[in-house]
């Protein structure tokens, strides 16, 4: 791998833009690896979670964003927690996860088929309904049968139901789509101030 | 009242105290200072809501200080002034003997309704005394709640040019005769700043510069030590609402340094002391 | 009257350039009580001294301001010259028109005006000054050394042999500190008791030092030069004086119990001497476990005591001793296994500290050398050595780094490899720092040579699997999880400030940092001295050191400390705070502000000696001049010589004329 | 208020960190408005908020007063009492009706030359902004 | 104490037994605590990485339900407590999020209500010691491995749960009701969550490493307070099992449902038959029931 450095290159703005969207100021790493150490996830990535915030460092937006790691980060905030500069290591991968949906960068990992599934079951029903929500992850991720053997047994101990439940559905939604218009209006505002 | 007149024969007659400071009545609405040295003296005592002067004050004088041990019929409010004499090592605890008066209110210095000063008190009953007298009144704001004054409100809300107007219009009223000055309990000092001219800090002249300047440095010299008995502003003969400077003084040693003065003689006032963290957001 | 002389300097073209000095010189003439005014090229070289000296004689002036550099860098030059011409050198002041005027200025105009105003203001103040004088300060000829580790054992020494008479006072039962307790030190790998001992030898056969251990600071009053100490020798009883040091006693007690100086690895008796080679090897008793003293029952030790040095009934005693100067040297301690919870939290009797460790693989250890791991005796095929434990964690623990760990680990690991020629070691570090002479080369032969395996990452977690400790770590160079199945680990916690320091720096009155490190009055310049004046800094109370620096420093401060009690007296400026004893009222407020505790309530009492008043008194020994009393004065009783209100207020009032 | 009229600003530093600081910014050639007037005090513990009121009355439009920052104070806490001093002054003076943006706090540092040269600056160029302080000369003319 | 309890989505669909138990305790212990009417979806663990306003306000939207009923809010689900906290923590303070946030729920919402787990609640409101009172089933010679999950201890300036590295609340509460606690080092190693439904060989991994673990260290069964951890370590455990060959049943309970047994209360009522590792067994044997 060759990392170009030129003159028109500002290494601090990714890390500055990044601390807008997380609050985590990646500078402070000094790269001991303890999040690495710990990440329950890490054997599932393809660069660890502290080389993640190295790229950050170096201004690597692309090798980031395109990464498997911020797919695979289950927010278990380990690294967090045990980091001795206090970075948020998990805040800067949900931070880069958003960032990528933002751009609509293909997702590594089937996770976002299931936020995806999660989104739509609280637009219709305000409270999550799992069969309604597994049976359109499967729909998206193209895994039809997946944890479908499940289903009879978690129906036998009551542990699903096949009625979902309403809550302040209308409520729900009209937040849902505000946030969406609002959303939409920084993006053309961000495009206009460009 | 009783007890005040048995307990005070009692003082004057065992000769526990060589004086007692108290109020006897003046007029039907009215009280004003009484200083009893015998037991027919002690006969005139009263205590009621008249009973605004803070009799604290007399302790600083001389002819007082140098009795053996004094008496002094003291409200909550009042009390506070004596902890803060304490604290500043001008009375010795020994030689005066506080007579504790719970108190639910006094009348305002014009004679009508509650003093505003009792809305915000929090010691209805006398937290420092040697005897408390009289039936206890609930206290109605706790301890360490913080105090608002209701008439530094409209002040604040002015501009700063209004205020510097206000000030101008209610100062140019100061005659200097320094009634502040004497009426205060914690004005003790036996030169004053005022009378000092090398360097004359303060023109000692009724003129716009010198009143300026002489209340500020009477305000700054109360920051963190005006307990708010109001006795200032009750014997300025030109009505100048002194009692606006002290209070927000007041708020700012609250808001700032978490401090009220009078209420414990083991601490120290805030301009004698800090906290490394103190706030400092107005310094660049 | 006032005579005042001004002397408005070019500084060549320094000022020349934007000030037009002669007009300035000019002006001052008309500046009431100016008699004499000129300026000259350079008025710091020896002729523009002597037109100053000239000056003050010709013209008999009272007063004299000189315009020119900033008074950091000339008052002395001036203030001398004053002097020797007769003139009170507090009534020379100088008016800065170089650093604050020409220098930051571009306009000829402005700057000649400005310096004008300077110097009136000066002018103005040098009226008003009141002749001062130095204060001299008659000194004690002794010294105190707290801390009897290596350090203050070294200290101790230098100071006695300059002749000075030194006290050192040690916490524990024995001097030796840290020091006594390490197998061999790097990077030379020579043994530490054999380093050390002679050391402790010399210092307790000194003629001119007094050791007393098991002591601590209690009080300490007076300033530089004239310091009274007061120590609290802890109850011993043990008289130190009848005992032998035989040994019977604590042969013969039957209470064991941890012992503190093997780390908790091995026992030690209820009375006891930390270690063999103690000095003074005299035992003391630990009330917290003797029988006789917490239950009334065995008193064996009484019984076999030979010289009937043993007193049940011992209390603390108190000592005041007065000495001149004083060197803090009161080391560190190291954070315990228990304080890293994702480290086992101190559950795991296999996971140590790395002082742990310098006692299991000493000869003169619990296992008299032979490595044994804590649990089970077992010895120990692969051990685990992690860094930056503790430190370098802002988050959780301390931001610094401890500085000798890098070092001690590469030694350990070679200690241990020595051991067991045919174990494994694995180190966890982020950086190696081997900034010393022959460090790297140490640090290399432990990697090249002695098979330690470096591991770039840092272990997030450490646990019991089965019979095996099992390390979760980072390779950050390979970018992958480690995970290290051993038998031992060894942790290289942080040095830390010890228990008590922030009361001793409260009672020294000097400073400590956020850590609890004393702090050195200049970090560069002033590296073992305090704010306070006669206290100095020596060792691992600063902050983390290794042996060298310590013992370089204990000679340092050695050396600060026979400078100052070289001289019989002391001289300090004459800036410093007077009380007006007629209109004080004894508010107590400069007392309350007065960072030196300079200040004290003073009676006045009548001729019958009875207390009228009361009034503030300033120690001129402790007050350095900073002032913060006079504001705090509402009466302006109290006034800072050199500062005072009236020479102040006149340096306003000279503005007021433009 | 005449053309080319220049605002006074008088200064009171401590010696040991911001007269130092004012030093270097001399040593180091850093430029600044020529207004302001320095007057020295061994440490800010010692500048007696009545100061503020004394230069005001002597004619000045501002008034600044620096010392070091916490922690760094030469005699280890003066800053800190004086911190607590200007606080309860800015809030009075705030009360009264004086104009607070002419007073101005801060901390600098000796190696704060720049700090300090900025400092002087901004100061100068918002006094410019807002004129002589007439309000406070004006107590001098009137007499009674 | 005046609480609305909020039992998350899980509670209402996947873990019924921990709803059910919760509101048996409640009843048992006479506590002044309701279900809030009108509580939402927390956003769960997906929401916060697709749109941060939008997560953020729909557990605002929980915090007002709160205020409406002038209740403190007790949660059960370690998900839902970091996001209603978190939402608390944005309202605190000024800032873009918050307004944006404000404008998507469409209303002002002040968060000055407590905000704590119902563990919390028993073990330091109503209190070990009056717990140990209620006790009249003693869960004797139990050996139960407490097993928080990472949600309740992290982030721990925000949870402030406990000891984020070696919590002891659920372990005192179940030494407090007789049974032997096992120290083990897994009490807060991630199960893998959410990727037991998205990448569930992964997930798989993890449970079997914390399963073993505690059966090594001593556990008969393990006690959680989380339902995702529950499901995880319960549902998928035959799995587990096949897939590692070694057997481990071992019962996953919830704590409400162990604390309910040392109450006494009805096996059925504690709906210990919805549990997939069948706990009957161990529990007869160990005279429990």
């Amino acid at each position: 791998m060759l990392i170009k450095i030129g003159r028109e290159v500002n290494l601090l703005a990714f890390s500055k833009k990044l601390e807008k969207e997380t609050g985590t100021d990646v500078r402070k790493c000094y790269q001991c690896g303890k999040c690495t150490a710990g990440c329950p996830m890490n054997f599932e990535m393809d660069v660890s979670p502290s080389q993640v915030i190295r790229f950050c460092q170096l201004g690597m937006e692309e090798k980031v964003l395109n990464s498997r790691t911020i797919w695979y980060c289950i927010f278990c905030d380990t690294c967090s927690t045990r980091c001795p500069q206090g970075v948020d290591i998990k805040g800067v991968m949900d931070g880069l996860r958003r960032m990528a949906v933002a751009r609509n960068i293909k997702p590594k990992s089937n996770v976002r088929f299931l936020e995806k599934a999660f989104q739509s079951i609280i637009y219709l029903f305000g409270r999550v309904y799992e069969p309604g929500m597994v049976g359109m992850y499967n729909l998206r991720s193209g895994n039809f049968l997946h944890d479908v053997g499940y289903f009879p047994l978690m129906l036998r101990k009551r542990k699903i139901s096949l009625k979902p439940h309403f809550k302040r559905t209308r409520e729900v939604r009209q937040v849902m789509k505000r946030a969406q218009k609002m959303k939409l209006r920084k993006a053309k505002e961000l495009e206009e101030a460009k | 009242m009783q007890e005040l007149v048995k307990k005070a024969k009692e003082l004057i007659e065992s000769k526990e105290v060589d004086l007692l400071i108290g109020y006897q009545s003046d007029g039907e609405k009215g009280a004003k200072p009484l200083f009893v040295k015998n037991t027919q003296q002690a006969e005139k005592l009263i205590f009621n809501q008249y009973c605004l002067n803070n009799l604290v004050t007399y302790l600083k004088r001389p002819d007082v200080k140098a009795l053996k041990k004094v008496a002094v019929v003291a409200k909550g409010c009042d009390i506070r002034s004596f902890v803060m004499l304490l604290s500043e090592n001008q009375v010795s605890r020994d030689a005066i003997f506080i007579i504790g008066m719970t108190c639910d209110h006094v009348v305002s210095p014009d004679g009508t309704g509650e003093n505003e000063k009792c809305t915000t008190c929090k010691v209805h009953n006398p937290h420092l005394a040697d005897v408390v007298l009289g039936a206890p009144v609930p206290e109605k704001i706790a301890k360490d709640k913080p105090v608002h004054y209701a008439q530094l409100e409209k002040l604040n809300a002015m501009s700063q040019e209004e205020r510097w107007a206000f000030w101008q219009e209610e100062l140019s009223r100061c005659i200097r005769c320094y009634a502040c000055r004497q009426a205060c309990p914690l004005c003790y000092c036996e030169r004053c700043i005022v009378d000092f001219n090398t360097p004359q800090w303060i023109d000692t002249r009724s003129n716009p510069r010198g009143n300026f300047a002489w209340n500020i440095v009477r305000a700054l010299h109360l920051a963190g030590r005006c307990i708010n008995c109001g006795e200032c502003e009750r014997v300025c003969p030109a009505n100048i609402p002194l009692m606006l400077l002290n209070q927000s003084l007041q708020e700012e040693a609250q808001e700032k340094f978490a401090w009220e003065a009078g209420y414990d003689p083991e601490s120290q006032p805030p301009l004698t002391t800090f906290r490394k963290e103190d706030d400092e957001d107005f310094i660049r | 009257m006032a005579r005042i002389g001004v002397f408005v300097c070019w500084c060549g073209s320094n000022i020349a350039e934007t000030v037009e000095v002669s007009k300035v010189a000019e002006v001052s003439k008309s500046i009431p009580g100016v008699v004499y005014s000129v300026d000259y090229k350079y008025m710091c070289s020896d002729p523009g001294q002597e037109l100053v000296k000239n000056a003050i004689k010709e013209y008999k002036l009272t007063g004299v301001v000189v315009a020119s550099c900033s008074p950091r860098m000339h008052e002395k030059t001036f203030r001398k010259a004053a002097l020797e011409a007769g003139l009170n050198p507090y009534m020379l002041e100088m008016a800065n028109i170089r650093e604050q005027c020409s220098w930051v200025h571009n306009n000829m105009d402005e700057g000649t005006q400005k310096s004008i105003d300077l110097v009136r203001m000066m002018v103005e103040k040098v009226k008003r000054n009141k002749p001062l004088d130095d204060i001299s300060i008659p000194v004690t000829k002794k010294a105190m050394v707290i801390g009897g580790g290596v350090t203050g054992i070294q200290a101790a020494l230098d100071i006695a042999s300059g002749g000075i008479p030194v006290v050192l006072v040690e916490k524990e039962s024995s001097i030796g500190g840290k020091m006594s307790a390490l197998d061999e030190t790097f990077p030379t790998l020579d043994c530490s008791q054999c380093i050390l001992t002679p050391k402790m030898v010399e210092v307790a056969q000194h003629p001119l030092v007094q050791i007393i251990s098991y002591a601590e600071i209690e009080k300490l009053e007076g300033f530089v030069g004239n310091f009274k100490a007061t120590i609290r020798k802890k109850a011993r009883y043990v008289d130190v004086d009848a005992c032998t040091g035989c040994g019977t006693c604590w042969q013969k007690c039957p209470v064991k119990v941890d012992s503190e100086f093997e780390q908790g690895l091995g026992k030690r008796k209820a009375i006891f001497i930390p270690f063999p080679q103690a000095i003074p090897s005299r035992p003391r008793i630990d009330a917290e476990n003797c029988l006789k003293l917490t239950k009334d029952r065995c008193g064996i030790c009484e019984k076999v005591c030979p010289t009937k040095a043993i007193h049940y009934d011992d209390k603390d005693e108190f000592m005041e001793v007065e000495v001149g100067a004083i060197v803090v040297a009161t080391g560190y301690k190291i954070m315990p296994v228990s304080a890293f919870p994702e480290y086992g939290g101190g559950q795991y009797p296999d996971v140590v500290t790395s002082l742990q460790f310098e006692r299991m693989v000493c000869a003169s250890g619990p296992t008299l050398g032979d490595l044994k791991r804590p649990s089970d005796g077992k010895l120990p095929e692969t051990v685990v050595f992690v860094k930056c434990v503790g430190s370098r964690d802002p988050e959780h623990y301390h931001s610094y780094c401890s500085k000798i760990c890098c070092m001690y680990v590469a030694k350990q690991t070679m200690l241990y490899r020595h051991k067991v020629h045919h174990g494994n070691c694995y180190v966890f570090y982020i950086d190696v720092r081997s900034n010393g002479k022959n460090y790297e080369e140490f640090v290399r032969r432990a990697q090249e040579q002695e098979g330690a395996q470096y591991i770039r990452g840092r272990v997030s977690s450490i646990y019991k699997d089965g019979d095996d400790m099992v390390v979760e770590g980072a390779d950050t160079l390979t970018n992958s999880q480690i995970k290290v199945k051993c038998d031992l680990v060894v942790l290289a916690t942080a040095m830390e400030a010890p228990d008590g320091i922030k009361q001793l720096a409260q009672k020294l009155g000097i400073g400590y940092d956020q850590h609890g490190f004393l702090t050195e009055a200049h970090p560069k310049l002033r590296p073992v001295e305090t704010a306070t004046a006669g206290i100095f800094l020596a060792g691992c109370a600063l902050s983390p050191r290794d042996i060298p620096d310590s013992v370089s420093e204990g000679s340092a401060a050695a050396a600060k400390v026979l400078g100052l009690l070289s001289k019989d007296t002391l001289d300090k400026e004459g800036v410093v705070a007077i009380v007006n004893e007629l209109t004080c009222v004894g508010c107590q407020n400069c007392i309350r502000v007065c960072p030196y505790n300079a200040i004290e309530l003073k009676d006045i009492c009548n001729r019958q000696g009875e207390l009228q008043r009361q009034v503030a008194h300033v120690n001129p020994g402790l007050c350095t001049g900073c002032g913060t009393c006079t504001p705090s004065c509402p009466s302006r009783s109290i006034e800072l010589q050199g500062f005072r209100d009236t020479e102040l207020y006149a340096e306003i009032n000279a503005l007021a004329e433009l | 208020m005449s053309e080319n009229w220049e605002p006074k600003i008088i200064t009171f530093v401590c010696n040991w960190c911001t007269y130092a600081g004012a030093d270097l910014a001399g040593t180091s050639r850093f430029k600044y408005a020529s207004n302001i007037r320095i007057i020295k005090t061994p440490c800010s513990g010692r500048i007696d908020p009545m100061f503020i009121v004394s230069a005001f009355e002597k004619g000045a439009d501002a008034v600044l007063i620096s010392g070091c920052h916490p922690g760094d104070c030469h005699y280890n806490e003066g800053n800190y009492n004086a911190r607590r001093k200007f606080t309860m002054m800015k809030r009075l003076l705030d009360t009264l009706g004086v104009d607070t943006r002419r007073v101005v706090f801060a901390w600098c540092s000796a190696s704060e030359g720049i700090k300090f040269s900025r400092l002087v600056n901004e100061v100068t160029e918002s006094i410019k902004k807002l004129g002589p302080y007439t309000d406070y000369h004006s107590l001098n003319q009137e007499e009674r | 104490m005046k609480y609305g309890y909020y039992p998350g989505c899980s509670a209402k669909s996947t873990a019924p037994e921990l709803d059910a138990t919760t509101l048996a305790l409640i009843d048992f212990l006479h506590l002044d605590i309701k279900e809030l009417k009108d509580w939402v979806c927390c956003g769960a663990s997906s929401m916060h990485s697709v749109d941060k306003v939008l997560h953020t306000a729909l557990s605002v939207m929980t915090l007002d339900a709160a205020n409406a009923e002038e209740r403190d809010i007790m949660v059960q689900c370690p998900a839902c407590l970091a996001h209603v906290l978190e939402a608390k923590e944005v309202l605190s303070k000024d800032s873009e999020l918050k307004s944006d946030v404000l404008e998507a729920v469409g209303k002002q919402v002040d968060a000055n209500m407590k905000i704590r787990h119902f563990s919390s609640i028993l073990h330091d409101e109503y209190g070990l010691d009056k717990i140990r009172e209620k006790v009249t089933n003693p869960l004797q010679s139990l050996s139960i491995a407490s097993y928080y999950g990472c949600l309740i201890v992290r982030p721990p300036e925000r949870m402030q749960y406990d000891d984020p590295e070696n919590p002891m609340v659920m372990d005192q509460l179940m030494s407090t009701c007789g049974a032997e606690i096992v120290q083990w080092p897994f009490k807060t190693k991630c199960c893998g969550a959410g990727t037991a439904i998205s990448d569930t060989d992964v997930s798989l991994d993890l449970t079997y490493e914390i399963l073993r673990m505690a059966k090594n260290n001593g556990a008969e069964c393990i006690c959680v307070l989380c339902p995702l951890c529950q499901n995880n370590l319960d549902l998928r455990q035959k799995k587990i099992e096949q897939r590692y060959g070694e057997k481990l049943n071992l019962p996953v309970l919830y704590y409400t449902q162990l604390l309910g047994l040392a109450f006494g209360l009805d096996p059925i009522m504690l709906q210990l038959n919805r549990l997939f590792v069948d706990p009957f067994p161990l529990l007869k044997r160990k005279g429990i029931l």
